[in-house]
């Protein structure tokens, strides 16, 4: 079959890279100041006796190539380890926030990814003129612009008109479907506005310049040659076209998109994984951020992975 | 009549000088233009902190949180210092910041993607693949594990950020060196016996160079948003003042409760200023040396037609 | 008398130079062309001959500004720009391009892309533009099985052959081929040029040949027309300017063109190189490089007849007629 | 030119490029596939002579000539130069040799750097081998190649760049380049066929010109018309042999081989009324990694009989022609 | 990008306009209405086991039995238990409980819940329940003869007020539900996540928790005490200020617990109810008052720490920092602890530069170059650790860092999370060698027994950060535990405060207010000390109702 080979390599290196990242989550975390001991036995009156149990709980008597292999077969069984924070496993701790971040960052870059195309598009459609200037000027602007800082412009913008902080109104006790979604999405509004915003910059010009060189092409002059119209060829041919590159370029992304939601789930106390990290960092909660990285790591290689894939399958050329 | 001497009139054909690329880039592009002016009056403000800024740094000066005034024109942050001041200061910081970081991931992008750009084989497939895996690592949440392990200090910050973005630069500069190697005139220059070190050296880094500037310049937008990024997870340098930080203290502090928009405003605005300076000057080099950009088949605009009076070339 | 196929009058490109400034490409280009005739279009690059064939589809960039009239049976279809001309293309004219590599979508398959040219023109839709692809596939000597291929799994040859098929398939009545060998093995030249020259003998097509090659026009075409500097220098029948050249750059330029029977005879070359069109041109454009310059070539000539069907821009025809 | 003045020997050359077989073709143990560039191929080169090594793309002829060069390994095969062979030597022993072996590429656009001025472009070498001497001494030798290769005066081209030249100059820069080493073989990979038609004679003439004064022209070309005129020698390969080989006039005028026929045939005239019918082989050159048995050249082959399927022939002189003039084809009766 | 995802995003972009209208509507209110809190902080656990952060301790008041509480005047009161008494020469004490008491799944609640609590709490107090070990030293056990009697055992004589104090702090959880999850040693304790809704016996019952985010109570309708009159508490959690004061604004909260100072201001303008309580946090600069300190051992000299503690400028440091939310500082135990543990003798040392220099000149130490004194040959140049996650200590360290340039004393900021930092200053195997200085805060409670317990020797390894170790003040210490009655405890505990003050392994810098905001439309809302949302009693969540 066409490619087996290409999607092959690609699972084969998505698989050893999340290898990689497991094993540097591994020796990172060995670097970190204080030990699970530290932490843990701080408590008054801590008797040598209470810290040699807790060495031994966390296996930190035991060589670290022992504990390595103790990590990896924890990790196989899905045990993160346990928060330093609320002593509950990493894992059930992660699983909340992921469910609470997912929305909003989908729709953040959804959004981005909309409105990036079609103001990428619009801008290699009119180059030259005013037009262009004023689409990609403005993504440069947004592009520019600190995340966390747009998130505050916008808290200072749209304080009273729509809810600056968490994800729902949980003091609606048993709101009803409607209701509920009317709350959700009405909290969701900002952080994901801020996200698509940020975000969206890049991809402008991601898709400006994959259109403009796609226009550049041969291809586009023998489609005008045979007199279709300049909304079909760019929807038939370059749009598909420079669809390539940008597939590549937004799966790049998603480590931005990553950062982006900390920075914004921080500004607007979204209980998600962001602000689990920057919890995790404040209280030095080190199993909830390696916990965190590691999900983070495995997510992005995931998401490149599938990138490649519909890499794959937009562009018949890849063989081997 | 000897061919030669007729040759002299022979027009210039395709092709540009790359010497003085970059300074005519940035002259001719209003893009560029912006954002070099942009950068060049940070840059002044930044490094004549010293004399310039109103007032010492550390320096209390009003009340806490004091509205602009004639004295301050951009206000008081919350421990009464002067915005103005603060501001210069913390460019001064943001963009050494920003310089730094990228020198190392220039260092280490630049030699990763020149040595596997150039020698090719096993050294380019073990470099890329050390590449892939530093791409996909998700940048941020790395940096943050990181500073969080090191703990916090700007010397940390310019290691970490820096060894964090080079894997752009590499795979860029080696695209460009492969392509460069299959010049003929690398292979000429090998064929004559010519070593590594003068190929690379005299043939493929100063053609490199150019867009090796063009992507420092769009990594020090980089490492500058990260810096903030960071400094905002309170990891960044409590004893310096950045301008990262100076957003940080500002919120620390609920300066948009407080009514102080304009300890969190302004900072906010330079930062956004020196990220946009960098990437107009960055992407106007880029586009620039984009050669796929130059044509375009398809647009908004077409040819235009004109009135023609008289024939042939009397026709004008 | 009606008027012929195709007709072009004193077509003129400009193009806005980046740096302030503009570069006159093509200077008041006249042919025409009847069915069934097929003309090259010769000369150096640069000299316009790859510009003109653009102009006559209306495929110019926006730096481009242009002049003159493109009449297909009497119809000026460059009048109402871009827009007006695109019921025209591939109806009337169509064209194939120098690197059919490029000339054709990779992500599209070859069967898409004629489909695609068969649709917008309401040739057919669905099942019967699929036959009538395979048809056209067949005719250009590809099977027709082969539509469902991407353009990169075709060799060189095969590619050129589907970016004609692809350009007959709203059975034009002009085709401009714009160096449609150039790239191409000899043998595969020699099978394109074979193909070209059944399509023309079967169908009527009138065939203009872009090229550099002379040799290539010399074996396919009946006219040529051949440009310098952004103007025809000479037009007629192929046959005359070989033996009867009416201008020194012609007769030159067959002279540069090995040849497998010239033996030991001399291969020469033209020296210099063609002016700039950037700047305005004192006198005959050729005058620099040409071995026979003589006084009058500081006026600059005009394409004028100098025979049955010939005609040549150069002084030294008036001396001979005087 | 009787007298024993071979500078350049290639003896049963092979140079083979494996393919990769991929993840799922190691797995499956699928067989290991090469690319046969080139298969045996011999040719001597003479001191004021140029051979033109002619056949279509994919044929194997850059690889020979990036061979003699040293610039790929060859599997098996020799390449005599000055009677010494140069395939077993290292890199550092080659460097004495490489300097009189030099090399003039097909793209004069693509074989300057940009950023070099001319004076500069035609003095690397000498850099390079440590030649010359003292800078002046270097100009000295920068000028005199110039003047060689009809840039004069030198002064007006010492000071330009790439860009400020035309095709043609450029070319002539390139090969002044490699002129200023004073080498004793020239290899010339396609040389012309990016310039205009109008200023290829101009560099063909330089090139005859350095030939006609001793140089040794090893020139890769798929113009036979080109060939025809300039060279002393074609050697006409195909899929990584050579098929025919002999003095150009023979050649062209008495072609041997069913292949050399047929591109004899395709090369346009410049003349109009000079049509012929042209032998048109069908399809394309094969794919160099499954090579036919037999007579590689049989599945193409107007006239192939059976026994060209299964028969590898052998270069040797047919019956009827001149001394010297080979080709490989079992249907040509050889000369007892 | 599938067809159908295109169908769907205009429907999602309507749903996202049409959400924009539907802000800020409903509170299902019953007639006691929602009363909506915000914090910076939050609950950290459910488990009294994990649990760090006040919040958690101040939501276990809400929803756990407690033996006694405090009143408004800081003293104890009944609370589960309506009469205690000690006997058997201070060694035993019994409490009389509260009769008929249900936990909120139904199942009785009695004394026996009680001494299964402390029971187990003694059991694994070097494992598990390691985190409530110190609020059952000296217990040995206890028992419960009958439902509503239970007598806890000590190992000595112990003092009345330490004994509630202790009490006062401790929850009592249900034996049916917490019997289950002993685990391994006690293990499974500590892993239990508790997690909502609880069965608890409290004024509310807690029916919603989301970590980091939010805890609900409902009003608990079986509780056997005073009924609170609002229906449902809600806490809600900010990592954001000003997304809470935005919040507090746009009436989505009714209140927020701690709101910054530079707010206070805008809030009164804006028609809040601000109030402004003397808090209980003090920042400190901690002198390491190691007696086998290796380096620059002039630190532990009394008179270096003296003029160290008059080169600080406290009310610059109020005024800027906290803008005048703080009090002067001058002893261990803050003024507002309450009830008389605070020594009235104590001042706080002025801010006066030319006596510190005046003092460190009669030591002898010269100012070398730099103007940087010198001491035992050594610049008096000093790394202070400052942990990251205190925020007042970056601003307070530039000021006390100026005024120090004055003396002729560097400071050099070290700042490190606190993780490190508290290593840092532990060093390795707690010996304390590694650091001079250091700065951190220290929340004091209502008893000061904790407060003083933090400089003993035995704290060495455990809260220790100052490495402060005196037999004779320890002897004061273990006094104080014991002392027969609350008067005699008072007064080791003043003594014991004097001497810390003439020692100073602290210089206290500030006492912070606690500042809480409230919506003009709630009434019978409360700050103290310990904020509103507190530890005390369950007065603030039981009398506050809606005008």
């Amino acid at each position: 079959m066409r490619g087996t080979d290409y999607v092959l390599k690609r699972i084969a290196f998505a698989i050893v890279t999340i290898f990689v990242a497991v094993s540097l989550n591994f020796v990172l975390f060995r670097l970190a100041p204080g030990t699970a001991v530290t932490n843990l036995a701080r408590v008054p009156h801590a008797t040598p006796a209470l810290r040699n149990a807790l060495k031994k709980q966390f296996g930190l008597d035991k060589s670290k190539s022992e504990q390595y292999v103790i990590y990896l077969e924890q990790l196989v069984h899905g045990n993160l380890g346990v928060s330093f924070e609320n002593e509950q496993p990493v894992s059930k701790n992660l699983r909340i926030a992921v469910i609470n971040t997912l929305p909003m960052v989908t729709i953040g870059t959804l959004f981005s990814i909309l409105i990036g195309t079609l103001t990428g598009v619009i801008a290699a459609w009119r180059r030259g003129t005013p037009t262009e200037a004023a689409t990609v000027s403005s993504a440069l602007g947004f592009y520019a612009m600190p995340t966390q800082w747009l998130g505050l412009m916008l808290i200072i913008a749209f304080a009273g008109v729509l809810p600056t902080g968490g994800m729902t109104n949980e003091f609606l006790l048993d709101p009803g479907f409607w209701q509920h979604l009317r709350d959700l999405a009405s909290h969701i509004l900002l952080p994901a506005l801020t996200l698509g915003l940020t975000l969206y910059g890049e991809y402008t010009l991601i898709v400006r310049s994959a259109m403009l060189e796609t226009l550049g092409e041969d291809y586009i002059l023998t489609a005008r040659a045979k007199g279709l119209r300049p909304w079909t060829i760019v929807r038939k041919h370059a749009l598909r076209n420079a669809m390539l590159p940008i597939t590549t370029l937004v799966a790049l992304s998603l480590g931005y998109i990553v950062a982006g939601a900390i920075l914004i789930e921080i500004v607007f106390s979204w209980p998600g994984v962001g602000r689990a990290v920057y919890l995790a960092v404040q209280e030095r909660d080190y199993p909830m951020l390696q916990g965190a990285f590691l999900l983070l790591t495995i997510s992005v290689v995931i998401c490149n992975l599938i990138a490649d894939l519909l890499y794959f399958k937009l562009d018949p050329r890849i063989t081997e | 009549m000897s061919e030669a001497s007729l040759l002299i009139e022979a027009p210039p054909e395709g092709g540009q000088n790359r010497r003085g690329f970059v300074l005519h880039t940035l002259r001719h592009r209003p893009a560029a233009v912006i954002g070099a002016t942009i950068l060049v009056l940070v840059a002044l403000g930044a490094i004549l902190a010293q004399w310039i800024a109103p007032y010492p740094l550390h320096q209390q000066v009003g009340p806490v949180f004091a509205h602009p005034s004639w004295h301050h024109l951009l206000g008081l942050d919350d421990g009464g210092i002067d915005m103005v001041t603060l501001l210069m200061w913390g460019a001064r910081v943001s963009l050494v910041v920003g310089f730094a970081a990228t020198l190392v991931s220039m260092a280490i992008g630049g030699a990763v993607g020149v040595l596997a750009g150039y020698f090719g084989g096993w050294v380019d497939t073990v470099l890329m693949r050390i590449t892939d895996y530093f791409l996909v690592l998700p940048d941020v949440p790395l940096m943050i594990v990181v500073a969080a392990i090191w703990g916090p200090s700007l010397f940390h910050i310019i290691i970490v950020i820096g060894i964090l973005l080079w894997t752009s630069t590499a795979r860029v500069i080696r695209a460009q060196v492969k392509s460069v190697r299959e010049r003929v005139y690398v292979k000429r220059a090998r064929a004559l016996g010519a070593g590594h070190t003068r190929i690379v050296f005299t043939h493929v880094l100063p053609q490199v160079a150019p867009l090796l500037i063009a992507n420092t310049v769009l990594t020090v937008a980089v490492a500058i948003f990260d810096e903030t990024a960071l400094s905002f997870l309170g990891l960044g340098d409590p004893s310096t003042t950045s301008l990262g930080k100076v957003i940080e203290n500002a919120f620390q502090r609920a300066a948009i409760s407080a009514g102080a928009w304009w300890a969190i405003v302004w900072p906010g605005v330079l930062v956004t200023l020196i990220i946009l300076g960098c990437s107009l000057v960055g992407g106007a080099l880029e586009d620039a040396l984009n050669p796929r950009l130059r044509v375009a088949h398809l647009g908004a605009r077409t040819f235009r037609l004109r009135p023609l009076v008289g024939r042939g070339q009397d026709a004008l | 008398m009606t008027a012929p196929l195709l007709e072009v009058e004193n077509l003129n490109v400009w193009f806005d130079l980046e740096g302030g400034g503009e570069l006159h490409a093509v200077q008041g280009v006249d042919f025409s062309l009847e069915p069934g005739e097929r003309m090259g279009l010769v000369g150096e690059s640069g000299c316009g001959k790859t510009t003109t064939a653009l102009a006559i589809m209306g495929l110019l960039p926006p730096s481009a500004s242009v002049a003159g009239r493109v009449l297909i049976d009497g119809e000026d279809i460059l009048a109402g720009g871009e827009a007006a001309m695109r019921p025209h293309r591939w109806v009337d004219i169509a064209i194939v391009f120098q690197g059919a590599m490029n000339a054709l979508n990779p992500v599209r398959t070859i069967g898409q892309q004629i489909v695609e040219s068969l649709e917008i023109h309401d040739r057919g839709k669905g099942a019967a533009a699929r036959a009538r692809t395979g048809e056209l596939l067949e005719s250009v000597g590809i099977p027709a099985a082969r539509a469902s291929r991407y353009p990169h799994e075709l060799s060189g040859g095969m590619r050129q052959r589907a970016a004609i098929a692809m350009a007959l398939s709203c059975s034009p009545r002009v085709l401009i081929a714009d160096e449609p060998t150039t790239a191409l093995d000899v043998m595969v030249q020699a099978q394109i040029l074979e193909l070209l020259d059944g399509l023309c003998n079967d169908f009527g097509l009138a065939l203009v040949l872009v090229t550099h090659d002379l040799p290539v026009v010399a074996q396919l075409c009946n006219h040529c027309s051949v440009m310098y500097a952004g103007e025809i220098v000479e037009r007629g029948p192929l046959d005359v300017l070989y033996h009867a050249p009416g201008h020194p750059y012609t007769r030159m330029l067959f002279a540069a063109s090995p040849d497998l029977g010239m033996g030991d005879a001399p291969v020469l070359s033209i020296p210099g190189a063609p002016p700039r069109l950037d700047r305005p041109i004192d006198g005959c454009p050729f005058r620099p490089r040409c071995d026979s310059s003589f006084a009058a070539c500081v006026e600059r000539p005009h394409l004028r007849g100098v025979g049955d069907d010939h005609a040549a821009a150069c002084h030294l025809n008036e001396m001979v007629t005087a | 030119m009787s007298v024993d003045a071979t500078v350049l020997e290639v003896e049963d050359l092979v140079v083979r490029y494996p393919i990769h077989r991929g993840l799922v073709g190691a797995v499956t143990r699928q067989p290991r596939r090469q690319v046969h560039a080139v298969e045996g191929v011999s040719l001597s080169l003479q001191k004021g002579e140029m051979l033109a090594l002619v056949g279509e793309s994919g044929c194997g002829k850059t690889t020979t000539a990036q061979a003699v060069l040293r610039l790929v390994d060859p599997v098996a095969g020799a390449i005599r130069f000055d009677g010494r062979d140069l395939v077993p030597l290292g890199s550092r022993d080659l460097r004495p040799v490489r300097r009189r072996i030099q090399v003039v590429y097909q793209d004069p656009y693509e074989s300057l750097d940009p950023r070099f001025r001319v004076k500069a472009v035609v003095e690397e070498p000498l850099l390079i081998h440590g030649l010359g001497g003292s800078k002046a001494e270097r100009m000295e030798r920068v000028r005199d190649a110039l003047a060689r290769v009809e840039l004069s005066p030198p002064e007006l081209f010492l000071e330009r760049f790439p860009h400020e030249l035309s095709g043609g100059q450029r070319q002539r820069v390139a090969i002044a380049a490699a002129l200023a080493l004073e080498p004793d073989v020239l290899v010339a990979d396609e040389p012309v066929s990016m310039l205009d038609v109008s200023v290829r004679a101009g560099v063909l003439n330089v090139l005859d010109g350095l030939r006609r004064n001793g140089l040794a022209i090893l020139m890769i070309t798929h113009d036979l018309s080109t060939a025809a005129r300039f060279a002393q020698r074609i050697a006409v390969m195909y899929l990584g042999r050579i098929v025919e080989e002999g003095p150009a006039a023979a050649v062209v005028r008495n072609p041997q081989h069913p292949y050399t026929k047929a591109l004899l045939s395709v090369v346009p005239r410049r003349d109009p009324r000079d049509r012929q019918r042209p032998q048109i082989l069908q399809g394309e050159t094969p794919d160099a990694v499954f090579i036919p048995s037999g007579c590689r050249f049989h599945p193409r082959c107007p006239v192939a009989i059976e026994r060209c399927s299964i028969e590898d022939p052998a270069l040797a002189r047919p019956a009827s022609a001149e001394d010297g003039h080979r080709a490989a084809c079992l249907l040509l009766p050889a000369r007892s | 990008m599938s067809k159908k995802w295109l169908a769907a995003l205009p429907l999602l972009v309507a749903a996202l306009i049409f959400a924009t209208t539907a802000t800020g509507s409903g509170s299902s209110s019953k007639s006691g209405g929602t009363f909506k809190l915000g914090t910076a902080s939050g609950i950290d656990s459910l488990n009294p086991y994990v649990a760090f952060n006040q919040d958690a301790y101040s939501a276990f008041e809400y929803i756990y039995p407690i033996l006694v509480q405090y009143d408004a005047k800081l003293h104890y009161a009944p609370f589960f238990a309506t009469s205690w008494k000690a006997s058997n020469g201070g060694k035993t004490w019994t409490f009389k409980t509260r009769a008929h008491a249900k936990w909120s799944d139904g199942k009785p609640l009695t004394a026996a819940d009680a001494a299964w609590t402390i029971n187990t709490d003694v059991k694994y107090k070097n494992g598990a329940t390691a985190n409530v070990a110190g609020l059952v030293s000296h217990i040995k056990g206890a028992k419960a003869p009958n439902a509503t009697t239970l007598v806890v055992n000590y190992d000595g004589r112990v003092n009345p007020s330490w004994v509630l104090g202790q009490f006062q702090q401790y929850a009592i959880l249900p034996q049916h539900i917490w019997a289950q999850h002993l685990g391994k040693k006690g293990a499974g304790l500590k892993t239990f996540p508790n997690s909502a809704p609880i069965v608890g016996s409290g004024p509310f019952n807690l029916v919603r928790f989301k970590q980091n985010d939010i805890a609900l109570f409902q009003r608990n309708d079986s509780y056997w005490g005073p009924k609170p009159k609002i229906d449902v508490f809600g806490l809600q959690q900010f990592s954001n200020d000003d997304a809470m004061i935005t919040a507090l604004k746009a009436h989505d909260l009714d209140a927020v617990e701690s709101v910054p100072a530079t707010t206070m201001k805008t809030l009164r303008k804006a028609g809040f109810v601000v109030q402004d309580v003397k808090g209980l946090d003090q920042t400190d600069f901690i002198i390491n008052s190691n007696p086998k300190k290796k380096k620059h051992r002039e630190l532990l000299n009394l008179k270096v720490k003296e003029a160290f503690d008059h080169a600080i400028d406290r009310k610059k440091i109020i005024s800027v920092v906290y803008l005048g939310a703080a009090q002067l500082p001058s002893s261990i135990i803050p003024a507002p602890a309450g009830a008389g543990w605070h020594n009235p003798h104590l001042k706080t040392p002025t801010f006066d530069i030319a006596l510190a220099n005046k003092i460190l000149d009669k030591l002898g130490y010269k100012k070398g170059p730099g103007g940087i004194r010198v001491a035992n040959g050594k610049k008096m140049s000093y790394d202070v650790i400052i942990p990251t996650d205190v925020q007042s200590l970056p601003r307070t360290f530039q000021i006390i860092q100026a005024d120090f340039a004055k003396i002729g004393v560097q400071l050099k900021e070290d700042a490190l999370d606190s993780t490190a930092a508290f290593d840092k200053m532990a060093g390795s195997n707690y010996t304390y060698q590694g650091f001079d200085l250091a700065m951190w805060d220290w929340t004091a409670l209502i008893d000061p027994d904790f407060m003083l317990s933090v400089v003993t020797c035995a704290q060495w390894g455990g809260w220790s950060d100052s490495a402060f170790c005196d037999k004779h003040y320890d002897k004061m210490y273990s006094q104080q535990q014991t002392a027969a009655t609350p008067a005699k405890r008072r007064q080791i505990v003043w003594q014991m405060q004097a001497y810390l003050y003439q020692h100073r392994p602290y210089l206290w810098l500030a006492n912070d207010d606690q500042v809480s905001a409230v919506s003009k439309n709630w009434a019978g809302f409360t700050n103290t000390a310990q904020g509103p949302f507190n530890e005390l009693n369950i007065s603030v969540l039981t009398s506050v109702h809606q005008k």
